[in-house]
């Protein structure tokens, strides 16, 4: 194909378009809501689990110290922790904090906490992991350095919430995945009425002289700019609903940050221009390949 | 040019239009397709543009058999055959991309498509309604259109089925002349016609089709369907 | 029953197609409309279908302008008129649901559509193809079921626009006749074409168009429409 | 309208229904799907403030009794609860129970809890509420009553979870509400798709007499059982769904128990239905009617 068909294919795509600017400026809304519809779920899919990564690693284990150590054990201990993978932040918290904080804690309780003399607690370190899943190797580890008594996390919590992100995951993904196949679907099916509407320019372009290649590419085009035109209604509309979204929750409940750790926007834009691009040039060449097959078969 | 050898074509498994046709048209050739209504003139012209294919035996156009074309042997076919469908068969679009199209899917630059046009357009006499949609267009203006479509490209073949039914004689006449001067200039014309004036005034080759066969098939012959 | 008073149509507010007409057809009247191509003989069926309005003037059926007629009184009126349109405009669907459709719209029964086809379809003698799509009838076909469906009716007005520019000779003179009872059994035929042959032997009221203006109006008229 | 012009109208439509086949069975597929999509997100967020709803259920107010009150005391103190409402249900705890779980809780620090001698805890009653809602005052209304030394409840975790529902009400409705919109323009359009594609047919009907009520009805009708056997489709498929991922998540997390309270799978059917029908019915009605406006401007 030379440049000088490229640009009457283009051309022809959009005199096809204004032909029915109708139903073109319909099949278009329609890849735009989907497209929006997928892009919604997407954000909300890596927003979430960008959150549960945030409660994922903020969860510690704290390990106790033998009650009489020294300073220099302390030390040397931190530096064998140094030597264990998998560990993002390490925190030493001296039995006197340690004991203020029990207090606090018990305030309530002020009777019992009365009643103890002196400080019973021992030195600790409390440690964050760069990422909860191997936590319990983590602990053994930790158990095995000299000068530590004993290491506690909280074991349920940490199997809980890997169950959740379990579910969380395996639901996400398939509504994520479900969503995907309908967006594909649903542009699909609007481009194949817009081209089935064509039915009758086809056959007159075919008895004319026009081969099979040429008006495929006639309508590919056309899909690959209806697409196009699709995607960029959706991201103008998806950035805005986002920007709005974002003020007003920060506007409803300022503490929480939302969005931002979660799909970059700017990534979303890029995928739902390459998804509409590639849908419409797919949808339009199923479509077509179909239609000549059927003017073929009368 | 045209040969057909033996052509035998059914609808649906159980009408046959057309038994055993042999035909030859050379060339150089002005044709008249005579016959009454449903004798298959139509079904004749889709055969020979490859638009029907037969049951049995062959059509040869340029000498080559057009019965195992493939789908780009077809469209080079039809880039090289005029024709003026009986029922127009028009884009949806005006005149002007009408013409166009076909000389875009021929790889014309812009300027010479222009040109092309304003010449054809002037022959048939359509200017002022070059940039109109057919819909707004009556129907002797469609059809003159049609005309212009089908010669813009000075085809090998020019097919013409029934192209003056909607023109008054006057103006059927000088389509004639049209396709007279065309045929000179070494285009093999065929003309499905119903218009009796019109074929007696040509004298011309004329060929009649009736039940399926041809019952005549005369030189410089007058309309007549009878058998 | 049609009448038509200064009555000047325009198409995109510059192109005078139609110019201060004047015009009375009476109910028993079987009338001719010639003229050339564009002059607006399918204009002005148009307008007395109320497919089109008249820019100016009235058009009057039956002694009713029509100028003012809200949807429902145009449905009414169409549905007394039977019209074959010069494109045809029949549903891609059988020829069975296409002559079905025009009596199920008046809550006909369904043995009495049955009966009424049956009746009709044999008039114009396509018993053979009633079940066919129109892309697999030919232009005469095509035009005979046009016939079959604009009086199937017994409609007030019949309009029939170039009628038989897809048919014989001999086809065209049967049509003619079978008008020809119908205007006899009380309907106002109005019939637009090029066939001078037919014209000239009908021996009906001839009107004749050039130029946005009625040329010639005669009894027992002759085609030709030189000014 | 009598019923042989309704027979009619529905012959008319599956005539015109049958002269596309393709186009017809595109378009319903289409509404198949957007019907999908907003029925699994109406389950999941039924679900999920289900599952809410039961955390929420699971909140308890802890109510102090005096550490030297009888008895009758502690009956009376009942029954004035009784007359509170808003309390689902009442459990006493015997300070010597609640003793023996708070050894249990701090086994660790076993050394404090030897400190401790005698059982420095009050009797106490756990109250369960039938919503959350009111718990403030409720605990108030507590306070009150004779023989209470002190009411508790997770303030810090009824704000949250209050916090957590009201995001979660917030973005779930708006995305099932955007959903709905978007399933209702999709399908809307589709069936506006395959209208425009008819606009000769309506051209002839009008030409050979139809009255635009007769026009608008057949089309309405042809939008009606396009809409139903959409959502019938779309019922299918959902039920579908719905079983296999009960079964499947059965079989994964055995213990997890969902799609119980939620949205009941026979109301959300008749929903989809009744939402085919009526998209359907409306979107014919606006296709057909600005299809014969612009018929009659042209
Ligand atoms: N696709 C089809 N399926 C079934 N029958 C067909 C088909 N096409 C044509 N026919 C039938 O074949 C016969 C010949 O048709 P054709 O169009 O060739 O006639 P024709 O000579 O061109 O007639 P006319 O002068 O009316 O145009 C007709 O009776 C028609 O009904
Ligand atoms: N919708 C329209 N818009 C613009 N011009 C129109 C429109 N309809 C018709 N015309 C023009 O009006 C003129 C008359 O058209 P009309 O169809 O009435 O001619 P006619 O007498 O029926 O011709 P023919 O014999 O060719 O059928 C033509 O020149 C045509 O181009
Ligand atoms: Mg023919
Ligand atoms: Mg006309």
């Amino acid at each position: 194909m030379n440049l000088r068909v490229v640009k009457f294919l283009f051309e022809e795509a959009f005199i096809s378009l204004r032909q029915n600017v109708l139903m073109a400026t319909i099949a278009i809304m329609t890849i735009s809501i989907s497209l929006i519809i997928l892009a919604v779920f997407l954000l909300l899919f890596f927003d979430i689990n960008s959150a549960i990564g945030g409660v994922s690693r903020n969860l510690t284990i704290v390990t106790y110290l033998d009650k009489e150590i020294t300073s220099s054990g302390i030390s040397k201990v931190e530096e064998q922790f140094a030597l264990i993978t998998g560990i993002k932040n390490v925190e030493f918290v001296s039995k006197e904090d340690a004991w203020k904080k029990m207090k606090d804690k018990f305030k309530y309780q002020e009777d019992i906490v009365n009643l103890v003399q002196g400080n019973p607690l021992p030195d600790s370190f409390v440690l964050t992991l760069e990422s909860p899943d191997k936590i319990e190797d983590v602990a053994k580890e930790l158990k095995l350095v000299e000068g530590v008594s004993d290491v506690r996390f909280g074991k349920e919590v940490v199997s809980k919430l890997r169950m959740f992100v379990q579910v969380f995951n395996y639901v996400g993904l398939s509504v994520v995945g479900f969503l995907l196949l309908a967006t594909l679907l649903i542009i699909i099916n609007t481009i194949n009425l817009t081209i089935l509407a064509k039915k009758f320019e086809v056959e007159i372009m075919k008895l004319v002289g026009a081969t099979n290649n040429f008006v495929k590419w006639c309508f590919r085009i056309e899909g690959l700019v209806m697409g196009f035109l699709g995607a960029i209604v959706a991201i103008v509309i998806v950035d805005g609903i986002f920007s709005f979204v974002t003020y007003k929750i920060h506007m409803v409940f300022p503490f929480i940050s939302v969005f931002t750790q979660g799909l970059s926007i700017i990534t979303l834009n890029i995928f739902l221009l390459c998804l509409g691009l590639i849908i419409g040039l797919i949808g339009s060449s199923i479509s077509i390949k179909s239609l000549l097959k059927s003017i073929l078969k009368k | 040019m045209i040969r057909l050898r033996n052509v035998t074509k059914t609808y649906n498994k159980s009408f046959t239009v057309l038994q055993r046709i042999n035909l030859h048209i050379s060339k150089d050739e002005f044709v008249f397709l005579v016959g009454p209504t449903g004798a298959g003139k139509t079904t004749l012209i889709k055969l020979i543009l490859r638009e029907e294919v037969p049951d049995s035996g062959s059509v040869y156009i340029d000498k080559v058999n057009t019965r195992d074309f493939n789908e780009n042997q077809t469209s080079k076919l039809r880039k090289n055959i005029g024709v003026i469908f009986q029922d127009f068969k028009v884009f949806n679009r005006s005149i002007y991309e009408n013409l166009a199209f076909v000389l875009k899917i021929q790889g014309e630059k812009k300027k010479i498509i222009k040109e092309k046009i304003d010449t054809v357009i002037s022959l048939v006499g359509l200017e002022k309604k070059l940039h109109l949609h057919p819909f707004q267009l009556s129907g002797g203006e469609k059809q003159k259109a049609c005309l212009a479509r089908a010669i813009i490209n000075r085809p090998l073949v020019l097919l013409a089925d029934e192209p003056t039914g909607n023109l008054d004689p006057d103006a059927s006449w000088e389509i004639m002349q049209i396709l007279s001067k065309i045929n000179q200039q070494n285009t093999t014309v065929v003309v499905a016609t119903h218009d009796k004036h019109i074929v007696d005034m040509m004298r011309k080759r004329v060929i009649a089709l009736h039940g399926g066969n041809i019952i005549r098939d005369q030189q410089l012959g007058k309309y007549n369907h009878e058998p």
